[in-house]
């Protein structure tokens, strides 16, 4: 049995590297493939600590599960819409730098 | 209560109009004088100084048949808050029928000499709009001349004390475009403000003692202040009567607010006779004898009004020994009587003080008017003259004679201009004359009287040292007023203008005859042994008989005698020749100097006082308030670190700079943190994000830390 | 489980719109392109229906869901004020689509969908519905902001607006794990009861702060506010005017709930949290706001600042004596900023042109001279927004500031009125142009315009005189809330 | 209905009617404009006229009460509450007084947006009107925050080349206060359950140590608005680039408000914070009085002058009210209104010159006197009741106040009345100063510049002369019996003075 600790753990370093990922990186799809880092880090957590309680009380809990479920499910959503606005930027910049998205300041 | 509560049989319902009569005067003359003619104007300006007079008698006889009972004649009310309770009340007593007496019988008696002035000047300034405005100024002031000696507290005479202050200011700078010369200047009104800035300054003093008076006293009313005096420590009396005293030396020209009065010369003649000689300026004699009850419970402070009396007299006379204008000479004269007559009621002597005070008037008014009439007679003859020349030469040389008038603008006032007046102003001479024998105090002309008691009456006090300068005081005014005679009337003229002088016309002459003839019997008034004026006074005041003695009498004939023929020695003799320098400058040197400069009192208030005035408020106003205060601190300190903050902090330093600068906030704490984002390049949306994650990070920190 | 009638009407105002957004999807297919318009009206219909349907239900306070939504007092204040909002976007964004060259029928259906998000935001009680309401109320928005293409200011804007959404979603969906694992669920009753037999931890402590955060983004607090000015800029200016008053509605109304709720034990701790992140907002937003000179920017510096100034109504939630005072003076102050803000993007709205001109500062001079009515509604909500008189904004902010007050929050007050002040210099820079310099402006006629300015600026004065009707309500509704 | 004819309802309000006229009037047709502002300002004075009448001076409580509850839901206790007594009546008749004054002038000096101008003017004598009348302290602040908006609009579109800094500055300084009064009143309203001022007065239960915060939160807002030294910044500024009916309803009206706002506020709400402050705000009062007077004489144009002065004049003001016995307070209150007429007055002047000359640089002026002998003279009596001539109405509250201070218990020593009192010098300086620069000396060079382009310097016409001799009665009514304006104030000035606690 691992403890539930190292878990967390991994989740806590996930969900750093998703963010820094997101501070670092320029490319808008990496940003994005961080972001959904940050919210896997997330789910990881829910799962773990939804079987902790489980085993903790004996008694069945599925919230945690239940909202990785829909945690995937509008993430899913997230990146349909995401793509989209990239591909659009991509159409008019010929580039997806983050960098480059800056008209508008001040 | 001193005085009977009902309102006693008599005329003393009269009162108020004292006042009012003059005020409709004015009136009259603003609401309809512009369609008056000159004549129209001026007769109803003496009519109704006239009226004003005759009230004053009535309201005298109606006192003297009443036994001489002060009455109070309550009119309006005034200011009543709390403790306070001012009215208008007037107070009919022995001085201050006195007072009203003068005021408007000399008053009247220069309304009538105006009207013939007027004209004339205004002739030469031409400006006949001026006309009304000056009779409306002349109405003005006996209306607020007669506030200020009937009031029955300090504050109403207060009002009439800045009132006539303020008529003042208007008819010294009566012809506020020019300068006396008729020069486009601003000496005129210069000379109106500095009249009324150095009134002010006496009024501040006035206005401390009222204050004190008050929260000591209660009340402003003279009886009551009078009975609760008696009561107060000594130390609140002397405060109160030495800060009346500043009031004094600005109203009535004492050391060291003098300075305004030779300054206001500048006024039309009849004003300075008027105000600046007979009526106004003694109202600082008048408020220390309203005040004797005040001033006698305070020896200390007696002594130095007297002292300021004393050493006033002497020192103006000095000045108007070495003057060339004619109205200064005069009014370095009345600077010096004054001194004569603050000095008497300080002593304590008040109704010596009085008694000159009335003699004065009639004198020195006589003398002023006189005065203006030499002037005009001048004035005449060198219009005259320009007229003759004008013709003579006709159109050829016309430009010429233009350059050369401006060049030398003819002073129809300066002495070294006249001489030889004697036969083209015959009657001015006479009048002249018998002004200055009474200011010499010949017997048995009016001065004489009323300088001698004062001088006996220093004796008898005590006040060795007044005595003595106010007898060279006297001194010199036999001297300089001899030396005007000779350098006016005698000798040869010494000025075309002066040679085609002219006698003034008849409304003119007759009421300087009258006031001729009062400086001639003016004396009966309190001859010795009668004391009629000091028995009247009595009622009003706790005063004793003053004494005539021979030996003082004796001394001070000799002594003006003796600075009659000295001056004779000097001017007439010899008389002066155009051109020629004053005979004194030689053996007097820099004390001659001193005194044609009036010992530079001028310049050393404006490097004293007036210059560092200026100055400060000008840095005031530029450094301090505009440059510091308003643009400094508010528009560039306060303003700039608004948009400084918007701007540069916050905005373009954090959203542009983003990355680089919170690394650089963040130091060393952070250092791998930094030293990470860093590398990266600055990334808008990354700033973004990570100005997010900052504040997660502080945040969670926070809470963690906690 | 089972599901009863009752749960169904818990939420059948939000089923009611979603459903007929989805209709209007397929309907807005047989619409011609020059008649979209028909969209726009079918849109504002169903709001309308859905607004009525939720004045009926007020009074009415029920639990569905197995607890996962709620209906009460506050859930229909929210929603009516969602609802209205939604009207005006709709009515300022009528002429305006048509005249940008982007009317689409999608535009009103995404408006709808993100309505209901909010709504949905409005009614959760538990922390995997406000998850789903949250992404449901923030997609659409990206998308609508994004709405101008192929301009690349509004692309940026929905760029940035997405990259940046979604991180902070990641915070929150974090933060709720954490708040999971503390407690052992999701649901706000479950937290709250969890918490109240012993210390909080650190971990939900952790857990609430990164919930807050994911909130402080869309309701665009600092320092989680730097998306704020560059999307409302590039957005479609009618997406902007919505946008910063719907998702500002909505993201509080979430906010309030769930801290109300589930974390008053933890009080003490994000009081702290709170105060400073409320001065930082009203400092930063005003004082940055100074140095705009673009209309569209200077009102998202604003919008930041009143953000500032609404979050300091939630610094005393956890006192019980003031919360309901302090707590209805927020959704008061929330009524107010809606209206003066949506008649601020109105005025907006009538002077823009194409290709972003008419939007700068300077642009507004002689606006007095030439439509003094237009210059006289922009004053009023310029008034408003400082909190002067004769305007609701005054009446907003007396609340405000004496809750907070009354709280014991005196600094926070000062440094309240303080960035006020600061505010009118800026606020104040629009009037002056308007009425002091001259210049030529030229504005947009259109109907639905025109009335929204006119009926927000009149509601904005008028409202300012009878608060009591509108306070009472809010004062209600909150009490209802616990 | 009830509600709408309490004489003091229909006095604050009435204006609106105006305004309501107005909007229906083509904004071309200027004289409707101004005949339709005029009247409705006439028909506001005919009111406070017949408020007068019914108000009865002995009664030291509030009269005329309008007072019906507003908002009172979830705790709050917010109540329209009108209400006059001695200590306000004389201000509020001032205001009503000067109004059709002001609109007067106007009449050819403004000719551009006639309409917004009497628009803004008529909603300012509302907001000034309700300011006085006000007794609930929200209600308070809703006027008296509204006040600077049209007042804001008066000076930066009528205003001269820098009006705009001028009214930004003016908005901003005096919103300053404004807020930290705010955040006071509230602090009031939680602490005592309600914002009526008469009741938080009966309740006197602040403790001493907040009341002194308190205090100064109120101080703020006022003294800012008076304006004391050093808070005077803005005052010049706003005077100078207002147009002349603005400056003379700034002089007149806006800021007695603020002086005002102490006697109704600050001194019987705190009344040991007040006696704890009387000598700092007399120690601020003396230097304004010497300062203003002096910054005043260093001026070079003449609005900017009278400006000063006015910093100099309310110095007085501030004195006299701190002295906290019936002669200065009373003083104080009567020095208010004496200055609105004189400085009303001054700039009414001065405005009446500049629509002729366009300049203010008093060095190009000089002997107008000669020219135009009535514009002359009338400027004379103003300035000399400026100036504290005994006689007229400036002295009466100079003296009282200086006499109040002088034996002042609060503020403990007589040095400051007896500096103030150097004032008196001071002030006879630069009013003697201006009028001498402009009107008497040689002819200014001003007079040729001026016939160049027409007819030459006029003096007044009809309508300035019905414009300026109203003030001039009361300069001279209130100088020679000034009982009836004390008799208005005296009973609650004594009420208020006895509430203090001066030890």
């Amino acid at each position: 049995m691992i403890p539930i600790n190292y878990y967390i753990i991994l989740s806590a370093v996930l969900f750093t590297i998703g963010t820094l990922g997101v501070l670092t990186r320029r490319n808008a799809l990496i940003i994005f493939m961080s972001v959904e880092l940050m919210l896997n880090a997330a789910n990881l957590a829910f799962v773990a600590f939804a079987r902790a309680r489980e085993i903790a009380t004996g008694q069945p809990l599925f919230d945690g599960q239940i909202f990785v479920f829909f945690v995937i499910a509008v993430a899913a959503a997230e990146v349909a819409v995401g793509l989209a606005l990239i591909v659009e930027i991509f159409k008019s910049k010929r580039s997806i730098d983050v960098d480059q998205m800056s008209s508008m300041k001040g | 209560m001193l005085f009977s509560e009902a309102t006693p049989s008599g005329f003393f319902f009269l009162a108020p109009w004292l006042v009012f009569a003059p005020v409709i005067g004015l009136l009259i003359n603003i609401i309809f004088g512009g369609r008056f003619s000159e004549k129209v104007i001026g007769t109803v300006a003496s009519l109704a100084s006239g009226a004003s007079f005759i009230v004053s008698v009535l309201l005298a006889w109606s006192l003297a048949a009443g036994g001489g009972h002060a009455v109070s004649v309550p009119f309006a009310e005034w200011m009543h808050i709390g403790s306070l309770e001012l009215d208008w009340t007037f107070r009919v007593d022995s001085l201050s029928t006195t007072m009203m007496l003068v005021v408007s019988g000399v008053g009247t008696l220069i309304h009538i000499y105006a009207i013939g002035y007027m004209h004339e000047d205004v002739r030469f300034k031409n400006d006949l709009g001026r006309f009304r405005r000056f009779f409306v100024f002349l109405n003005l002031f006996i209306a607020a001349m007669m506030i200020l000696v009937s009031g029955d507290s300090y504050l109403m005479l207060f009002v009439g004390w800045e009132g006539v202050g303020l008529c003042s200011f208007l008819l010294i700078g009566f012809w506020y475009e020019m300068d006396t010369l008729g020069r486009p200047s601003w000496a005129n009104s210069n000379a109106g403000n500095k009249a009324f800035i150095t009134n002010r300054v006496g009024d501040f003093g006035f206005l401390i003692a009222g204050f004190i008076m008050f929260w000591a006293f209660g009340s402003f009313q003279f009886d009551e202040v009078f009975e609760a005096a008696r009561t107060v420590a000594p130390g609140i009396i002397v405060a109160i009567t030495l800060f009346m005293l500043i009031g004094v030396a600005g109203k009535s020209a004492q050391i060291p607010l003098y300075v305004w009065l030779p300054d206001a010369m500048a006024g039309p003649t009849p004003v300075s006779a008027l105000i600046h000689a007979a009526t106004m300026v003694t109202a600082g004699v008048y408020l220390v004898t309203r005040s004797a009850e005040l001033y006698m419970l305070v020896p200390q402070a007696q002594y130095i009004v007297a002292m300021t009396g004393a050493v006033t007299a002497l020192f103006a006379a000095t000045i108007a020994v070495g003057q060339y204008d004619i109205k200064k000479v005069l009014a370095y004269s009345t600077i010096s009587q004054l001194g004569f007559m603050v000095a008497a009621v300080g002593m304590g002597a008040f109704v010596a003080g009085m008694f000159h005070l009335v003699t004065h008037a009639f004198f020195k008014a006589l003398l002023f008017l006189s005065a203006g009439s030499v002037i005009l007679g001048l004035e005449r003859g060198h219009h005259h003259l320009a007229h003759a020349q004008h013709d003579d030469h006709g159109k050829g040389r016309k430009g010429k004679k233009d350059s050369h008038h401006e060049d030398e603008v003819f002073d129809p006032g300066d002495m070294r201009n006249m001489g030889g007046l004697r036969k083209t102003m015959p009657v001015t001479f006479w009048l002249y004359m018998i002004g200055t024998l009474a200011l010499a105090g010949i017997f048995p002309f009016a001065g004489f009287w009323s300088k001698d008691e004062i001088l006996a009456d220093a004796l008898k006090e005590g006040f060795t040292g007044v005595y003595w300068l106010l007898s060279i005081a006297a001194f010199f005014t036999a001297f300089y007023m001899g030396r005007q005679i000779w350098m006016v009337f005698f000798g040869e003229a010494r000025h075309e203008a002066a040679a085609h002088a002219e006698e003034s016309p008849r409304v003119m002459t007759v009421p300087l005859m009258v006031l001729a003839f009062l400086s001639v019997v003016g004396g009966a008034l309190n001859l010795p042994g009668m004391h009629t004026l000091t028995l009247w006074l009595e009622h009003t005041i706790e005063v004793h008989a003053g004494e005539f003695v021979m030996s003082v009498a004796v001394i001070s004939t000799l002594l003006a005698l003796a600075a009659i023929l000295l001056s004779w020695f000097i001017y007439g003799r010899d008389p002066l020749k155009a051109g020629q320098p004053d005979p004194l400058k030689k053996p007097l040197g820099f004390l001659f100097t001193g005194m044609e400069n009036k010992w530079f009192v001028d310049e050393g208030y404006f490097a004293i006082v007036i210059g560092p005035f200026k100055r400060i408020s000008q840095f005031l106003a530029d450094v301090i308030d505009w440059r510091f205060w308003h643009d400094f601190v508010h528009d560039t300190v306060i303003a700039g670190a608004y948009n400084w903050f918007s701007n540069i902090a916050l905005n373009r330093y954090a959203d542009q700079q983003g990355i680089d600068a919170f690394a650089n906030w963040l130091g060393s704490a952070t250092k791998s943190l930094s030293a990470t984002m860093r590398r990266v390049q600055n990334g808008f949306v990354r700033s973004y994000a990570l100005s997010v994650l900052l504040g997660v990070v502080l945040i969670v920190g926070y809470l963690i830390l906690k | 489980m089972n599901l009863t009638p009752q749960d169904y009407q818990v939420l059948t105002p939000y089923i009611l719109l979603t459903v007929w957004a989805c209709i209007l999807l397929l309907v807005d297919l047989f619409i011609p392109k020059d008649r979209k318009g028909l969209t726009a009206m079918l849109a504002a219909l169903g709001l309308a229906l859905t607004l009525g349907f939720i004045l009926s239900q007020i009074g009415i306070e029920r639990v569905g869901f197995s607890g996962m939504v709620v209906l009460d007092g506050f859930s229909t204040f929210v929603n009516a004020l969602l609802l209205v909002s939604g009207l005006l976007g709709i009515a300022l964004a009528y002429g305006y689509v048509k005249r940008m060259g982007i009317e689409r029928g999608e535009y009103y259906t995404l408006l709808l969908f993100s309505i209901t998000g909010m709504m949905l935001m409005a009614q959760a009680a538990d922390l995997i519905v406000i998850f789903i309401a949250l992404e449901l109320l923030s997609i659409p928005l990206y998308i609508l902001a994004a709405f101008a293409r192929p301009k690349v200011e509004s692309e940026e804007a929905g760029m940035k607006y997405f990259l940046l959404g979604a991180f902070a979603t990641g915070f929150v969906v974090y933060g709720t794990a954490l708040v999971f694992g503390a407690t052992g669920s999701t649901e706000l009753s479950a937290i709250v009861a969890y918490a109240s037999d012993g210390t909080p931890g650190l971990l939900l402590t952790i857990g609430a702060a990164l919930i807050l955060v994911g909130f402080g983004f869309k309701v665009a607090a600092v320092p989680f506010h730097m998306w704020t000015p560059d999307v409302y800029q590039g957005a479609p200016t009618a997406v902007t005017a919505f946008m910063s008053s719907g998702a500002k509605i909505a993201g509080f109304a979430a906010l309030l709930r769930v801290f109300a709720t589930a974390f008053p034990y933890i009080a003490a701790d994000m009081t702290d949290v709170l105060w400073a992140l409320a001065a930082l907002t009203m400092i930063v937003g005003n004082f940055v706001a100074i140095s705009q000179t673009d209309i569209k920017r200077m009102l998202a510096y604003s919008s930041i600042a009143h953000a500032g100034y609404i979050l300091m109504a939630f610094v005393p939630y956890g006192n019980p004596d003031v919360r309901d005072v302090s707590i209805a003076a927020g959704l008061f102050y929330l009524v107010s900023y809606a209206v003066t803000n949506f008649g601020a993007w109105g005025v907006v709205i009538a002077l823009e042109k194409n290709e972003g001109r008419g939007l700068a500062i300077a642009d507004y001079a002689g606006l007095g001279k030439k439509y003094p009515a237009l210059a006289a509604a922009m004053t009023v909500f310029m008034l408003s927004l400082i909190g002067l008189p004769p305007t609701i904004g005054l009446v907003g902010k007396f609340y405000l500031f004496r809750a907070v007050i009354a709280g014991g929050f005196t600094w926070l007050a000062i440094i309240g009125v303080l960035t006020s002040l600061v505010s009118a210099y800026y606020y104040l820079r629009v009037v002056v142009t308007m009425y002091m310099n001259d210049g030529e402006p030229e504005t947009e006629r259109e109907t639905w315009l025109g009335l929204t300015t006119g009926a927000t600026a009149l509601v904005t004065v008028l409202l300012s005189f009878t608060p009591q009707v509108l306070f009472a309500w809010a004062s209600e509704a909150v009490l209802k809330l616990f | 209905m009830e509600f709408l004819l309490q004489p003091l309802t229909l006095l604050t309000f009435f204006p609106l009617v105006g305004v309501l006229v107005l909007l229906f009037i083509p904004s071309d047709n200027k004289n409707a404009l101004r005949w339709t502002a005029l009247g409705a300002s006439l028909v506001t004075f005919g009111i406070s006229l017949w408020v007068l009448a019914q108000f009865n001076a002995s009664n030291v409580d509030l009269q005329l009460v309008a007072r019906y509850d507003w908002i009172t839901v979830a705790g709050w206790n917010i109540q329209y509450f009108l209400g006059l007594d001695g200590l306000s009546i004389l201000l509020v008749l001032l205001t009503a007084f000067l109004a059709p004054i002001s609109i007067l002038s106007t009449w050819t000096a403004v000719e551009e947006r006639v309409k917004d101008f009497m628009l803004f003017f008529l909603l300012l004598e509302v907001g000034m009107m309700g300011v006085f009348l006000a007794q609930d302290l929200f209600l308070f602040y809703i006027f008296w925050e509204f006040t600077l908006v049209p007042m804001y609009f008066l000076i930066g579109i009528w205003g001269g080349p820098r009006r705009i800094y001028a009214a930004v500055k003016f908005f901003l300084y005096t919103m300053a206060g404004s807020i930290l009064m705010l955040l006071a009143i509230l602090w009031l309203g939680i602490y005592g359950q309600t914002f009526s001022v008469p009741d938080l007065i009966a309740q006197a239960n602040v403790p001493a140590n907040i009341q002194w915060w308190l205090f100064l939160a109120f101080a703020a807002a006022f003294a800012i608005k008076v304006p004391m030294w050093p808070l005077h910044s803005w005052l010049p500024d706003a005077h100078v680039e207002a147009p002349t009916a603005g400056s003379v309803i700034l002089a007149g009206v806006l800021l007695k408000m603020g002086t005002y706002g102490f006697v109704r506020f600050n001194l019987p709400l705190f009344p040991e914070a007040s006696v704890r402050a009387a000598p700092w705000i007399a120690l601020l009062a003396t230097i304004g009085i010497l300062y203003g007077a002096m910054v005043s004489y260093a001026q070079k144009d003449v609005k900017k002058l009278v400006a000063y002065s006015s910093v100099s004049h309310l110095g007085f003001v501030m004195l006299g009210l701190f002295a906290m016995n019936e002669q200065g307070v009373a003083g104080a209150i009567l020095q208010m209104i004496n200055h609105g007429l004189s400085t009303g007055a001054l700039f009414l002047l001065v405005g009446m010159i500049y629509e002729q000359t366009h300049t203010r640089e008093m060095k190009v002026y000089g002997g107008l006197w000669k020219i135009t002998p009535v514009f002359g003279s009338i400027m004379l009596i103003v300035s000399l009741s400026s100036m504290g001539l005994p006689g007229l109405n400036g002295f009466v509250g100079e003296f009282t106040i200086l006499l109040g201070a002088f034996g002042s218990k609060s503020i403990g020593t007589n040095v400051y009345a007896i500096l103030s009192a150097l004032g008196v010098i001071m002030a006879a300086v630069y009013i003697l100063y201006m009028f001498q620069k402009m009107f008497l000396g040689p002819q200014g060079e001003i007079v040729d510049e001026v016939k160049k382009h027409g007819h030459g310097i006029r003096d007044l016409n009809l309508r300035e002369l019905v414009t300026i001799v109203p003030i001039l009665i009361f300069i001279f009514w209130i100088g020679l019996y000034p009982k009836p304006f004390f008799d208005l104030m005296a009973p609650a000035v004594a009420h208020l003075v006895g509430m203090l606690p001066i030890p």
